[in-house]
């Protein structure tokens, strides 16, 4: 699999990523400069998490206009796999990849902590690796995770099974405590129609190693090196 | 060419919840002010701006409201251009 | 040749009258010693560069001629102090620099962007040394929570931490924060930064090269925190106020792109000295890299890129805008060193060159506004030693009879799950939870464990650090306050598996020219010597913040200890939270009939008095001994050493520890011929908390016994569903896991969680 | 006793750093809007007040403002009484 990582200004979470895809799925992985104009020929482009531009105005709100981002939409459009974790799902739904927003958390506070995910959807190429109702532990760290949308749409993620995780308690169950951040219908990631672009806010790529104390984020990065390999490149 | 001083002020959508805003309600009915019923919470923005008439300022900076200012999915905005010397009040400046 | 003619003041600058010169925090003895360095009066401009320089803040005048009794030398230290961090070796061709600062008066006055500048501020200190920044603490003292003015600085500070930190992407891994009517009014915010870098990757702050260009990066100059360095040099009153500097204000995003220029242009080879303009800003930051090389300074201070109109040279060369670097390039470098630096959207200009006259001079628009001998200026700051008695009401403090407190009274588990919920013992999650603890993806001990620790990514080797100070042991005998602290971070890091190396520390004390509190600050750094000494962990740098006080009333003298520590092999490293149940619980260390000074007497009496736990450097050497040895041996599930709350409140935490509704249950017996009190909340020091199999067992007694230190079984992890259970030989403690869990993670958040916190500037 | 939405508008003061304005500004430039020569973002609160008059809840919304809206440390502040469906359109209500 080939995949490019973009940093924009601010981005602080390109890094670890970068890291989860060449040492744990051995990816053919560089770094994209957002002022650059081609994410060039790559299986995956990921949207890493970060303080894009300071998250100044709002989350996302001036990265969506660098450069590099007419390259990431064409490649989303052509049917390209974009993986955009916290800012970058963010910088997603700025751009119009994926329906809805990103608010400011419920608490008005910064949270920081590991959450349980239920996977929702185990038939997207993130997630083949994993079986529907897996329970995920992984950390999230952001002050902007509410996701909002209006009815229609919520509607229709629900309808279209394109609710990939959803925040629960340990238990798996969706209830009082389950939710870190006041989204809408617990939703922790959600897919594009077409199922290429997926936008979440919890980091899986800090859940790769044991030593991290969690390997639940590390199937996805696996789904995506066996689903995009076969798809040519690399 | 003249030089308007334009203000933005941008609020959550109607109907949107306002966590901000009921928060600093709360406070406020803790410090005694009873009489405060609701509060909505967004930004103000000012721009200093070139134009070569005060619609057309306005114009301009209702392009630069849709496409980068504020989110059509959650804020609604509203235009003004006022008069230089209000806004240095307001705390215009480098 | 305009330079040859002694500098003047500009049109509209004030006379130098006594007054002048007394609002510049000089005394006349100093003035005096100014005009013997010029051998003629000083322009507006130089005194202001002397007011800076010699103020506490920059100068040390109370503090150096007692800094220099502590132990800084070991084969280990690559850099220690005098350079912007101090930096060890910790094998396989890694350093790691490292270094905490204070940032109490800015964050007195605005707690959100004090808090967050002086993250800002202890990052930049790491980078320039070429060090990637790769873990945060902080250690935090403020008055009691029932204040909503206490409130409001607390989240305000917390928040300032969070948003700096989180923005710029280090992961916050520790720290510590305690609340007491000693910090009213006076908060202490100390940040402590660790970066790490190849050996041969360290890069220091000198002005070398005589002709090289002097470059200012990042922000533009604004009129923010101007003297600020002589106003945290002062004690804070209403007078105070309207000398307060313009506030500064923090912008994360900038330092993040400053952050990886300055890395770059290191690594790149154009440049040839890096410093941050925090403290005194431009004037420190050139005079300091003049001082260090031996070289002279010459700035055009009209040519640095300023924010504000009209500002003055005076203005420019105090300034404490934040983001900004000051860079010595490579001669004929200077527009490779742009291309780097506009390719991360940063300004770079070229305000001055290094000289071979060892002087510091300052142009405007051509004319000499200061010219000043480089060395003197930097070096030839007065120091002072002055006289200190202890206070009389301090050493009654000590010799109050505590008997009365230490009886029985009431039904127990009720009295200690009053103790649990204190918010000095409490979980500090509500802190933790605000701060990015994962990101770089290297964080093996977050937040919540003995000690933070962090991996050293393709190595099988973490670094681990802590913050430790109890200021309540140093206000009832500094010395020994002073030693504890030093022991406890040293106890916190053989707890998590890694080896104590090092120390950084930020003496915070009142104002020392009052004999009391000179003597709090002696018998601290006596102490302090005395353990790194003994420890073998030497104090590679630190910061100090004097006149800690508000209208006369000073804070508990309070000497954070920041150590760090390596783990051979990330397989060792240790949690605190006790496994498995079946696994035998022991003690290590012994205990001891000692209340004084303990959170037991503040929460439950609010009495501060007695004598604080006597600690036994050499037994406490034997038991990090001992500890290390254990660990490494892969022989305990679990350690957790023994500080405030005492043993029951440690065995509570190591009970808890793996989360709210996972904790486990425990059975103990205790046998001592000491009272329940002292006992269970007594915080006599040299004691770990450990856990291990019972097939272990007899290892782990040998291996004690082998280091000559004492060990007792106390009982057994038990499952969640029987509880929390001690027995003494006349008291008992029951508690479910669920109330216990409840009471120590959700203590904090409740008090906070209440909405009022109102602005100190306006509240009754 | 009436009604009334006052609206608050809170701005750095002048002269402090102020980066989320110049990130917008430059982000304004990068999307082609040379016209803008400064940014300056502050909020704005807008509060339902129940008042004898329109002096009297400027009077009262000043209060709060020095008390818990404004940072005095950092912020200026200006007070407007408007009337009432002005600021419903501007995003009042609950
Ligand atoms: N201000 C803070 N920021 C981050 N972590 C903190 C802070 N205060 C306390 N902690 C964490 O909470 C835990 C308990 O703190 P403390 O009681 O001081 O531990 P110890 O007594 O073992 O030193 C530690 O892991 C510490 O790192
Ligand atoms: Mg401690």
């Amino acid at each position: 699999m080939k995949a490019a990582v973009i940093t924009f200004p601010g981005s602080n979470c390109d890094y670890d990523c970068f890291h989860a895809l060449r040492d744990q799925v051995g990816a053919d992985v560089g770094y994209v400069w957002h002022r650059e104009q081609e994410v060039g020929d790559v299986d995956l482009v990921v949207l890493p998490g970060g303080f894009s531009y300071g998250d100044y105005l709002r989350p996302g709100a001036i990265a969506r206009f660098s450069p590099i981002m007419e390259s990431v939409v064409a490649h989303a459009r052509r049917g390209g796999a974009v993986l955009g974790i916290c800012n970058g799902f963010q910088i997603l739904c700025e751009v119009g990849l994926l329906p809805g927003a990103l608010l400011r958390n419920e608490s008005l506070r910064f949270v920081s902590r590991h959450v349980w995910l239920r996977v929702e959807n185990a038939r997207t190429i993130y997630t083949s690796r994993y079986n529907k109702a897996d329970l995920l532990r992984i950390h999230l760290a952001h002050g902007d995770g509410k996701y909002h949308a209006d009815p229609e749409t919520l509607a229709r993620l629900e309808g279209d099974d394109r609710i990939v995780f959803r925040y629960v308690n340990r238990d798996g169950t969706v209830g009082p405590g389950s939710n870190p951040n006041g989204s809408a219908h617990n939703i922790a990631g959600i897919v594009n129609e077409a199922g290429n672009v997926l936008g979440m806010m919890p980091h899986p790529e800090r859940a790769v190693d044991p030593v991290l104390g969690s390997e639940h984020g590390l199937p996805l990065f696996l789904s995506l090196s066996e689903n995009l390999s076969t798809a040519g490149a690399a | 060419m003249s030089r308007f001083v334009v203000q933005v002020l941008i609020t959550p959508r109607p109907g949107l919840l306002d966590p901000q805003g009921s928060a600093i309600h709360h406070a406020l009915q803790q410090l005694d002010f009873p009489e405060v019923s609701t509060v909505r919470a967004g930004k103000a923005l000012y721009l200093d701006v070139e134009a070569s008439s005060p619609d057309q300022a306005e114009a301009r900076v209702r392009e630069m409201s849709k496409k980068l200012l504020a989110n059509p999915v959650t804020e609604d905005f509203q235009v003004h251009v006022e008069d230089a010397d209000v806004t240095t009040a307001a705390g215009g400046g480098k | 040749m305009s330079s040859l003619l002694s500098p003047v003041s500009l049109p509209g600058e004030p006379a130098i009258t006594s007054q002048v010169v007394a609002d510049h925090g000089l005394s006349p003895e100093e003035y005096d010693l100014v005009l013997n360095i010029l051998g003629r009066e000083p322009s507006f401009t130089e005194l202001g560069i002397f007011s800076a320089m010699w103020s506490e803040h920059c100068g040390y005048k109370n503090s150096k001629r007692l800094l220099r009794l502590l132990p800084t030398r070991a084969p280990w230290v690559i850099q220690g102090p005098g350079e912007n961090a101090g930096v060890i070796d910790v094998g396989e061709g890694y350093a790691l620099a490292f270094k905490i600062e204070s940032h109490n008066h800015p964050s007195a006055v605005e707690p959100y962007q004090g808090a967050a500048t002086g993250v800002g501020g202890i990052l930049r200190d790491i980078f320039t040394m070429g060090a990637r920044p790769i873990a945060v603490l902080n250690s935090l003292r403020f008055g009691k929570l029932d204040s909503p003015r206490v409130r409001y600085l607390f989240s305000g500070v917390v928040r300032g931490i969070g948003d700096y930190g989180n923005c710029v992407g280090i992961p916050n891994i520790g720290g510590e924060v305690h609340f007491d009517e000693g910090y009213e009014g006076n908060p202490i915010v100390n940040a402590m930064c660790l970066g790490l870098m190849k050996t041969d990757e360290l890069m220091t702050a000198e002005a070398k090269g005589v002709g090289n260009p002097l470059m200012t990066v990042g922000a533009r100059t604004g009129r923010d925190g101007i003297h600020g360095a002589t106003f945290a040099s002062e004690e804070l009153s209403e007078a105070s106020q309207d000398k307060r500097p313009q506030v500064q204000v923090g912008d994360p995003f900038t330092e993040k792109l400053l952050l990886e220029a300055s890395l770059e242009l290191i690594r790149s080879g154009h440049i040839v000295g890096i410093q941050d303009m925090g403290a005194a800003g431009l004037t420190s930051s050139a005079s300091e890299m003049a001082g260090r090389s031996g070289n002279g300074i010459v700035l055009e201070a009209d040519r640095v890129p300023v924010r504000e109109e009209g500002m003055t040279p005076y203005e420019i060369l105090l300034s404490e805008s934040q983001e900004r670097m000051l860079v010595v390039a490579e001669a004929g470098k200077e527009e490779e060193v742009r291309k780097i630096l506009a390719r991360w959207e940063l300004e770079a200009e070229e305000v001055g060159r290094v000289t071979d006259d060892g002087r510091f001079r300052v142009t405007w628009h051509g004319e000499t506004v200061a010219d000043i001998p480089a060395t003197p200026l930097t070096d030839g700051c007065p120091t002072y030693e002055r006289e200190g008695v202890e206070s009389e009401d301090v050493q009654a403090l000590r010799a109050t009879d505590l008997t009365p407190y230490a009886q029985l009274s009431g039904d127990l588990s009720k009295t200690f799950q009053a103790l649990l919920a204190s918010p000095n013992l409490a979980s500090k999650q509500w802190i933790y939870q605000q701060y990015d603890s994962t990101v770089r993806t290297s964080t093996v001990v977050p937040p919540g464990g003995d000690a933070g620790v962090v991996r050293i990514r393709g190595t099988r080797r973490a670094v681990a650090a802590t913050t430790d100070c109890n200021g309540r042991y140093c206000y009832l005998d500094p010395g020994m306050g002073a030693r504890i602290a030093v022991a406890e971070a040293a106890r916190n890091l053989v707890c998590t598996g890694a080896l104590p190396t090092a120390v950084t520390n930020n003496l915070n004390f009142g104002n020392p020219l009052k004999p009391p509190i000179y003597f709090q600050l002696r018998e601290a750094v006596l102490g302090m010597a005395e353990a790194c000494a003994l420890f073998e962990t030497p104090v590679t740098g630190g910061n100090v913040s004097l006149f800690n006080e508000r209208d006369g009333k000073a804070i508990y003298p309070t000497p954070v200890i920041g150590m760090v520590g390596v783990v051979d092999d990330v397989d060792h490293i240790t949690g605190h939270g006790f496994q498995t149940p079946g696994h035998q619980i022991l003690l290590l260390g012994d205990n001891g009939d000692e209340l004084g000074g303990s959170e037991y007497l503040y929460a439950l009496h609010g009495v501060v008095a007695g004598a604080p736990p006597q600690v036994d450097l050499l037994a406490e050497r034997r038991l990090q001994h001992a500890v290390l040895a254990l660990v490494q041996r892969r022989l305990l599930a679990s350690a957790h050493d023994c500080s405030e709350g005492g043993l029951a409140t440690t065995l509570a935490e190591s009970a808890v520890a793996r989360g709210a509704g996972e904790g486990l249950g425990v059975e103990i017996t205790l046998r001592d011929p000491i009272p329940a009190v002292p006992l269970l909340f007594g915080e006599t020091q040299g004691r770990v908390v450990v856990s291990c199999t019972t097939d272990d067992l007899d290892r782990v007694h040998r291996l004690a016994r082998s280091h000559g230190v004492p060990i007792q079984e106390l009982g057994s992890v038990t499952p969640r569903a029987a509880g929390f259970h001690i027995t003494t030989p006349d008291a008992h403690i029951s508690m479910s896991l669920d109330d216990l869990e409840e009471t120590h993670f959700q203590s904090l958040g409740r008090i906070m969680d209440r909405p009022l916190a109102v602005n100190p500037e306006t509240s009754e």
